[in-house]
């Protein structure tokens, strides 16, 4: 299929040119790229810019995670959105805008809200009753792969010696699972306190490094969660903060352009988790203030010993996060209909 | 004792929203040295104008507020007991949640 | 046409609303950007992302200069271009997918290259030869204001004391003039050492604001020129580098999501410029290093006396603008094609 | 007298592509103290590799480049004629014109 020696096609060494001459990113850095999976729960504010930017990089697989329909008040800030959209799913405007700018990765669509009881499926496994045709491809994908597999172990089986039976399996195995494990990092572009706890707590679980952005007013604030022995949500804040400190952009208001900075810092961090270059923002925070045009990058706590989720004693499994109740826990609905604003 | 005090994340609402304060903080009975649990009194009886309890639970910050001290979180330098030097940076900010 | 006491729309209202509600910005903020005109200098890297902020925001009206044609190995950055405009016009693409984000502001369209004989033009006055629809548009708006203010004017002459005429006939011309100012605010989103010289001492002759960024690699760098007493361009840098020195991303490459982040906060002041609200970074640099996330705010000099641009002694004029040879200045073309990537 | 020295903008290529120096450097001469002209010549004798004139020009750094003490521009403390203290941090960034 025209793929040069560096596994990348001429269309793809055309396209990435500009990342392929960067002496700390190059064609390796590509290649993870292209080879990693990545999703990003929320089409909203910070979800579009880190969609756009992570399609148009080259990350192989890009899953969108959102329940919500596209409204004109979402328009000021969340530019992965036209007008003629208004009314239909962002999960769909957002996938269609995303394979506008890059048609040779695989967008998945999930438009759904993020719940205990569908999180685990939709961070680790493929969902084979999912009504998504992509999804429904690749099940079929996986269905020949498996006969394949079978066919050609049963032709070579009188050629091999036992010893190597096992081996051949286990890989056949973990090229299998390969199509069941489905995202290696989870952005948060989310809206609200509980989901963010939830969404840390499935990462715990999962082991999954997660990149998390949040913006209010005219402040953001970015950091990545249990990443390589670093501290995961809960470290931070073990305990929830009273829900009358849990303000929401529809009802405090938010400049467009600071979910913008921070949701494009989120895809930067993912990118470099994918590609295997830099310095992570683990176990650090940024502080952006955008009125007096002030950043902090601050050191944050390590991983603790005590967290409920993470911590050394911890026995925090799917089964207890399957049936943790994140609203009772925050005092906060994990979705709720905007304040009417009156002027 | 000159100190330079940062709110953010919403936090500045309860001080008249000012973000910046360089204050000058007296130790108090004579101590030599200032900890953070007496800045947070001090900050509560001077800076605090309104609903000191989005600022503060018992004696410590509420859940969901960072305390930096000079760009370092207060967790790894003792939280309540770090004590401060002169032209200290100490920082509240609240955790946001929006998108 | 339904505009409530604060001059904006019920539609407005519900698009801006997330504006509205900031109590640092609020109606006055939002006021003042759909009152402000801003420029962006280059549709690539940079002003994708600070076109769609500045469109998304509600800038009242926005303008975009580019020559170049969208290509493939554009689109891994340059986020405002989908697949199919490849080899259309960048200018074309990113005006309809500004108005597709916000079809109530004006955007315009200046399909050319900047050059020291159409600049001046371009940020300051209404070009009525131009071969744009909404130009002539707003030229036949124009004539037809005149002929109107003549007819009010005459027919009100015989109730008027004749010292409100100039008084009136002043605020007429007022109100005329608005339509041949055309920028506030430039916004340099270009990728060549000339052009930036040339946009700067541009801003500085027509006492304009610059809000510059640059991204090359991993690295990005941002501050605003030419604002409130602040230095320019040539204040920082009044020796041309060596040409050795001005990479350009198309020879050195660049992380896609770097001028994304450099392009955001650029829309970020110019926003905050236009709304008059907190405070832009004029006298201070942005230093952004993506690899190991970490950005410094450094106090830069002020303006410089001995500055041939914009020192006290000095007489560049409008005229000695036009005859300026940049590319001579810098040695460097101001627009090349770019070198073949081999690998 | 222990120094942090930061290359950027590409500068860093100059010194085997190591942005964060930190480096201790010896006064000269027995003079007291040590100033941004002492700086450059040690920077340019023990750190730059190749291509010295992409770094100086003449006895101070080439066009394109600025020199920031303490994160303050060195036009502001006096250029050349700057004093350095203990641990001070110089950054030496080369002007981006990409996009
Ligand atoms: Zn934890
Ligand atoms: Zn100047």
């Amino acid at each position: 299929d025209g793929a040069s020696s560096n596994g990348l096609s001429p269309e793809m060494i055309y396209r990435y040119s500009r990342h392929l001459l960067l002496p700390n990113f190059g064609v390796s850095g590509q290649q993870n790229l292209l080879n990693s999976s990545i999703l990003v729960v929320g089409a909203g504010g910070l979800g579009s810019p880190a969609l756009l930017y992570l399609a148009a990089c080259g990350v192989g697989r890009l899953g969108i995670v959102d329940h919500d329909l596209v409204e004109l008040n979402n328009m000021h800030r969340q530019i992965i959105h036209t007008e003629t959209y208004i009314g239909q799913p962002k999960v769909k405007s957002a996938a269609s805008a995303c394979r506008s700018v890059n048609s040779s990765i695989q967008v998945v669509e999930h438009q759904e809200a993020l719940r205990t009881s569908n999180a685990l499926e939709i961070f680790s496994k493929y969902p084979c009753n999912s009504n998504n045709n992509m999804a429904i491809f690749f099940c079929f994908n996986l269905v020949f792969l498996i006969f394949l597999s079978f066919f050609i172990l049963l032709s070579i089986l009188p050629l091999i010696h036992y010893d190597h039976m096992f081996t051949i399996m286990w890989i056949l195995m973990i090229s299998m699972t390969e199509h069941f494990v489905r995202y290696d990092i989870i952005v948060d572009a989310t809206d609200n306190a509980p989901t963010r706890y939830m969404i840390s707590d499935c990462c715990v679980v999962l082991g999954k490094p997660l990149v998390s952005g949040a913006a209010l007013g005219l402040e953001g604030q970015l950091t990545v969660y249990n990443y390589n022995g670093g501290p995961c949500y809960r470290c931070l804040f073990p305990t929830p903060p009273p829900t009358t400190a849990c303000q929401r952009c529809a009802d405090s208001g938010v400049l467009g352009v600071v979910p913008g900075i921070i949701g494009c810092l989120q895809a930067l961090e993912a990118i470099k988790i994918a590609a295997s270059v830099g310095e992570p923002l683990s176990g650090r925070m940024l502080l952006f203030d955008a009125l007096s045009a002030r950043i902090r990058i601050v050191k944050i706590r390590g991983r603790s010993l005590q967290c409920e989720a993470c911590g050394e004693n911890s026995k925090f499994t799917q089964q207890q996060f399957r049936e943790f109740d994140y609203e009772n826990f925050t005092q906060t609905p994990l979705s709720v209909s905007p304040l009417k604003l009156n002027l | 004792m000159q100190l330079t005090l940062e709110f953010g994340g919403g936090l500045e609402l309860l001080c008249d929203s000012k973000k910046i304060h360089n204050v000058n903080v007296e130790q108090q009975n004579g101590e030599e040295k200032l900890t953070m649990k007496d800045l947070l009194s001090w900050v509560r009886t001077n800076l605090i104008k309104e609903r000191p309890e989005m600022f503060m639970k018992e004696d410590t910050v509420r859940p969901g507020v960072l305390v930096l001290v000079n760009d370092c979180d207060w967790e790894l330098s003792g939280q309540l007991s770090t004590s401060l030097e002169e032209k200290d940076v100490v920082v509240f900010i609240s955790t946001l949640h929006g998108g």
